[in-house]
């Protein structure tokens, strides 16, 4: 037993990240991609590592207030991350739908359609404040395992 | 009987297997912290690779419903093993000679072969648009860089057989010791062709920038291991760590083999394998962008190839001229 | 040029609307011969929030912040139309200072946003390490919204008759060191992008639209600028300070992917230098008018250009505190239709890069 | 500029990565982030609720007061009701640790009370607000604001009216 959490112990340092833009303004997104891949935040520290595919996944960031158009194809995208995985939801939009809740085309907050597990509020969160929130859930995702 | 003990421990534990296994983790462990590097960043730690790999151990392996399954789930197994075999055909020189009924350079071709075959299956058993695009454009790479390889290994053989006395030679044995006693054919003039042709052959067969074409994650998201997951895309992972160490060694073998033998030898032949990776992979990874599929073959069709037909030409002149 | 027999027809393969190379959902449908395009068909809508509805949920001074919300990268220029629109309808004169810093507010971004797109093209393209370059340089840029408006994407610069941020001496120093620090960089990305290899083989001739397409779709925006229309709202219609300023405008002819983001990366050298000179100008005095103007029953047309181009806003009051109507047409609106014409004959590899080099900005589109 | 040279920039300057999250993080001052609520500076007006963009921020009544909440689960952090406040009761800090687990999420409030008071002069239940003198001239002594709060705003009224005859 002890032995099989050694190992998880190694397999938490490999968080691959994976997003769903779910029709953010872009803010969040951009943030995300500065923190994925500019040599000053540099997540790969952290053993992450940004992937193409959801297959390959462990942590899934959303961004965006949800709009109804992409909903279903967010959801599908979401089925397609193998378990154990770990949800943070990105931005304001997300967790209550900001300032665009009350709109007809909106179906945020998202937790209605997922099991989020962090929120990260900010508009947009500062790429240190993202950090933070791959890291809460990594520590959520070690659990899991 | 001990013959086929040795010849599984060669495949199992070393110079294939184990030891294959562990080095190649470790040399792209090292690719991408040095690559880090050298795009001003700190990177991941060394192991980094392991721990990728203990964690898809955790993970489960999804087969899309449109795949047809067996062949989804064998394609990564039957590269890994395939590659599991050629590194144990490898010598290090000084260290390890394959069985001379094993080292046959033609076995080896058909073998590093085996790992794109398996990445052209899995596309297309994938199901999904992009795995056979990636299919597609993995088949244009191969048509495209196994010529060459051919002509190269083919030049390579002749300069040691036609020295030796006999027309060609295809035992790598052979070819390591006659230039641990005459000297790196990367210093033979003749064989300049050939290497050359030979440094365009690797990037384009261990799939990296610029000719990580079938799998360019910004074009056809990872192309053949899109729907890939769990220790599935795990043995993948493995197949293109034991291919760095086949390719890098094969590279060595035929070009430059160190004239030490014992412990000597062994540290020479790490300290080469990780400078060739080093320089030639990670510092051509990060310095240069992606081709296009039709701009890599025609590249291809132009340059290691008439480089290629020029070193077999310059090999057959000099032995004829010699002669 | 086709390996295999199955895939010599044409197949119809899906991009998106969830897509690695595309920072936002967009959904093709492109139709391939192999390797070659042969047809397109965009499916819009995925970014559709509602937000013109919204519009008219919310009040004058919360419709300033809800526009800048419609687009984190033109972040400043959407609040900026908006409040030229109510202070034609109000008749508000800005002071002298508030044009001036709305000007500094819209050429910071403008740099941000043009050096996202060209690391974006590196990224396409496979050279990462030109990528994490451009972006680490754009990290001065950021860190200089961050210090100066309190965050890296949304300014809140506006508001109905000025700026809601101030200059002080510490921070005009600070923001000149930044400036000091960018353009030696921009220089030598300028170059780079001149030069390298991996970038020109597949920039060049890739994603071609003539001068005549460009006008016939309407291009507006750097796009325009790189198919050899002359056309500039800060030069043809001046509006902040933008009358006092000098305004290059930088014209290619070739109008591929290549001139496009050198279009832009000479725009950021440009900015530079439009940001040096208002900060060394800036005059004294208010900020803004201080209380909540009213403004009254009207209807009015601002525009301005946006890093992506001409971004134009309708604005029409009734008096009250929230506007009857409002209703903007977005630079990537006009762009967008040029993808036909660029995406005839490219192959699969270029279809990010293609899409890309318009600098679409879905959730303008869309709202 | 050629890859040989950024190769040889990057590595003699070794890597640009900033310590966080090992270590602490650059914050600016200006950073605009978690909204404070000072209730005794607070003078009771709702503009802040009125102009914010996102209705994060609600003033309810109770029967202790009148409560200020902001949500930061909806704001989004543009200082329209900083920039507003006539009194700076409401400001944005630069601290930016707000990232919570699922499970806190509705915790996440800043929450104020302005509470009620009796008026010194007639004795009416009012609330304690700081009163709005930026426009007062002459300007009143620091006695006078504090005999000002004391009171309703009937009374404060009075009291002004009153000040200006004397």
């Amino acid at each position: 037993m002890t032995f099989i959490n050694k190992l998880k112990d190694f397999a938490v340092k490999s968080p691959w990240l994976y997003r769903i833009n779910g029709g953010s303004c872009n803010g969040c997104d951009v943030e995300l991609a500065t923190t994925a891949c500019i040599p000053r935040y540099d997540v790969e520290r952290l053993g992450c590592q940004y992937c193409g595919s959801p297959r390959h996944a462990d942590i899934v960031l959303i961004t965006g207030p949800l709009t109804r158009r992409v909903l279903d194809a967010a959801r599908r995208v979401y089925d397609e991350i193998p378990d154990p995985k770990v949800t943070v939801a990105v931005g304001v939009c997300p967790i209550s739908g900001g300032i665009f809740r009350e709109s007809y085309a909106v179906c945020a907050p998202i937790d209605q359609y997922f099991p989020v597990d962090v929120n990260v509020p900010g508009c947009p969160p500062r790429p240190q404040a993202i950090i933070e929130g791959v890291a809460k859930a990594i520590a959520i995702w070690r659990q899991r395992l | 009987m001990t013959s086929q003990i040795a010849t599984l421990l060669a495949v199992l534990l070393f110079p294939g297997g184990l030891f294959a296994l562990v080095l190649g983790l470790a040399l792209k462990g090292a690719d991408r912290r040095v690559a880090a590097r050298l795009q001003g960043r700190v990177g991941p730690p060394l192991i980094q690779p392991f721990f990728d790999l203990i964690k898809l151990g955790f993970k489960r392996t999804m087969v899309p419903t449109e795949a047809s399954e067996t062949v989804f789930l064998a394609a990564p197994l039957v590269g890994s093993v395939a590659m599991l075999i050629s590194a144990a055909l490898i010598p290090i020189a000084g260290v390890y000679a394959p069985d001379t009924e094993l080292g046959n350079l033609l076995v080896l071709l058909y073998l590093l072969a085996v790992p794109g075959i398996c990445l052209m299956l899995a596309g297309s058993a994938s199901g999904s648009p992009y795995g056979a695009i990636g299919f597609s454009r993995e088949m244009a790479l191969m048509l495209a860089y196994e010529g060459p390889i051919v002509l190269i290994v083919a030049a390579v053989g002749m300069r040691t057989g036609m020295a030796e006395g006999h027309w060609v030679t295809f035992s790598l044995t052979e070819i390591v010791r006659y230039q641990q006693v005459h000297g790196w054919f990367l210093f033979d003039p003749i064989m300049w062709p050939a290497v050359a042709a030979f440094a365009f052959f690797y990037p384009a067969n261990l799939g990296i920038v610029p000719f990580d074409i079938p799998e360019a994650e910004t074009e056809v998201l990872e192309g053949p291991l899109l729907e890939y997951s769990g220790p599935a895309l795990g043995l993948f992972k493995v197949m293109s760590a034991l291919k760095a160490v086949v390719v890098l060694g094969l590279g060595i073998a035929l070009f430059l083999p160190l004239p030490f033998t014992g412990p000597l030898a062994f540290v020479g032949w790490l300290v080469e394998i990780v400078v060739l990776m080093l320089v030639g992979v990670t510092a051509l990874r990060v310095s240069a962008g992606r081709m296009r599929i039709d701009q890599a073959f025609v590249f291809f069709l132009k340059w290691p190839l008439l480089l290629a037909i020029a070193s077999v030409a310059a090999v057959a002149l000099a032995a004829g001229g010699a002669s | 040029m086709t390996a295999d027999p199955q895939l010599s027809k044409v197949s119809t393969i899906p991009v998106g609307p969830l897509h690695v190379a595309l920072e936002e959902p967009m959904y093709f449908r492109i139709d391939v011969d192999g390797e070659d395009v042969t047809g397109v068909d965009i499916n819009a809508g995925h970014v559709h929030r509602g937000v013109e509805y919204l519009t008219m949920k919310r009040t004058m001074t919360q419709n300033v912040v809800l526009t800048e919300r419609i687009c984190s990268l033109c972040s400043n220029s959407h609040p900026e139309t908006f409040v030229m629109a109510a202070e034609v309808i109000a008749g508000i004169t800005i002071p002298d200072r508030a044009a001036y810093l709305r000007v500094v507010a819209a050429e910071v971004k403008r740099v941000a946003s043009h050096l996202f797109n060209v690391a974006i093209l590196a990224h396409l393209t496979g050279y990462e390490m030109l990528f994490m370059h451009v972006m680490q340089v754009r990290e001065v840029a950021q860190d200089l919204k961050e210090t100066v408006f309190g965050n890296r994407m949304d300014l809140a610069a506006m508001c109905i008759g000025g700026v809601r941020y101030n200059l002080d001496a510490e921070m005009t120093a600070y923001m000149l060191g930044a400036l000091d620090k960018l353009e030696p960089e921009v220089q030598s990305i300028i170059k780079t992008y001149k030069t390298n290899g991996s970038i020109l083989r597949r920039t060049r001739g890739v994603g071609v639209i003539a001068k005549d397409e460009a006008i016939a779709v309407g291009c507006v925006g750097p796009v325009a600028r790189a198919a050899g229309i002359d056309y500039d709202v800060r030069v043809v219609a001046p509006y902040a300070a933008y009358d006092k300023l000098r305004v290059p405008v930088p014209v290619m002819k070739d109008g591929d992917v290549w001139s496009r983001a050198m279009v832009r990366l000479y725009e950021v050298a440009h900015s530079i230098q439009i940001l040096r000179e208002c900060l060394k100008d800036m005059p004294g005095g208010a900020i803004n008018l201080g209380e909540r103007p009213d403004i009254p029953a009207g209807r009015a047309v601002a525009k301005c250009e946006a890093p992506r181009g001409e971004l134009i806003y309708y604005l029409k009051t009734n008096g009250e505190e929230i506007p009857e109507r409002v209703k903007w047409r977005v630079p990537s609106f006009m762009n967008w239709d040029a993808l036909h014409f660029m995406f005839k004959g490219a192959k699969i590899a270029d279809i990010a890069i293609i899409v890309n080099s318009i600098d679409p900005c879905v959730s303008c589109t869309e709202r | 500029m050629n890859f040989l040279t950024l190769f040889a920039r990057n590595l003699w300057h070794g890597p640009y990565t900033d310590v966080f999250p090992f270590g602490p993080a650059t914050t600016p001052e200006h950073l605009r982030a978690r909204i404070t609520f000072d209730p005794k500076q607070c003078e009771g007006c709702r503009l802040c609720e009125k102009v914010c963009p996102a209705g994060a921020i609600r003033f309810t009544r109770t029967p202790g007061g009148m409560t200020f909440d902001c949500w930061h689960a909806t704001c989004v952090f543009c200082g329209t009701c900083e920039f507003y406040c006539p009194t700076k009761a409401v400001k944005q800090s630069n601290d930016w640790h707000l990232a919570h687990e699922q499970g806190e999420k509705y915790a996440q409030v800043e929450h104020g009370l302005i509470p009620n008071q009796i008026c010194v002069e007639c004795g009416a239940k009012a609330l304690d607000t700081s009163p709005a003198v930026s426009h007062i001239k002459p300007p009143l002594s620091e006695t006078e604001v504090s005999e000002l709060r004391a009171r309703c705003p009937k009374c404060r009224n009075k009291y002004l009216r009153s000040r200006k005859t004397s």
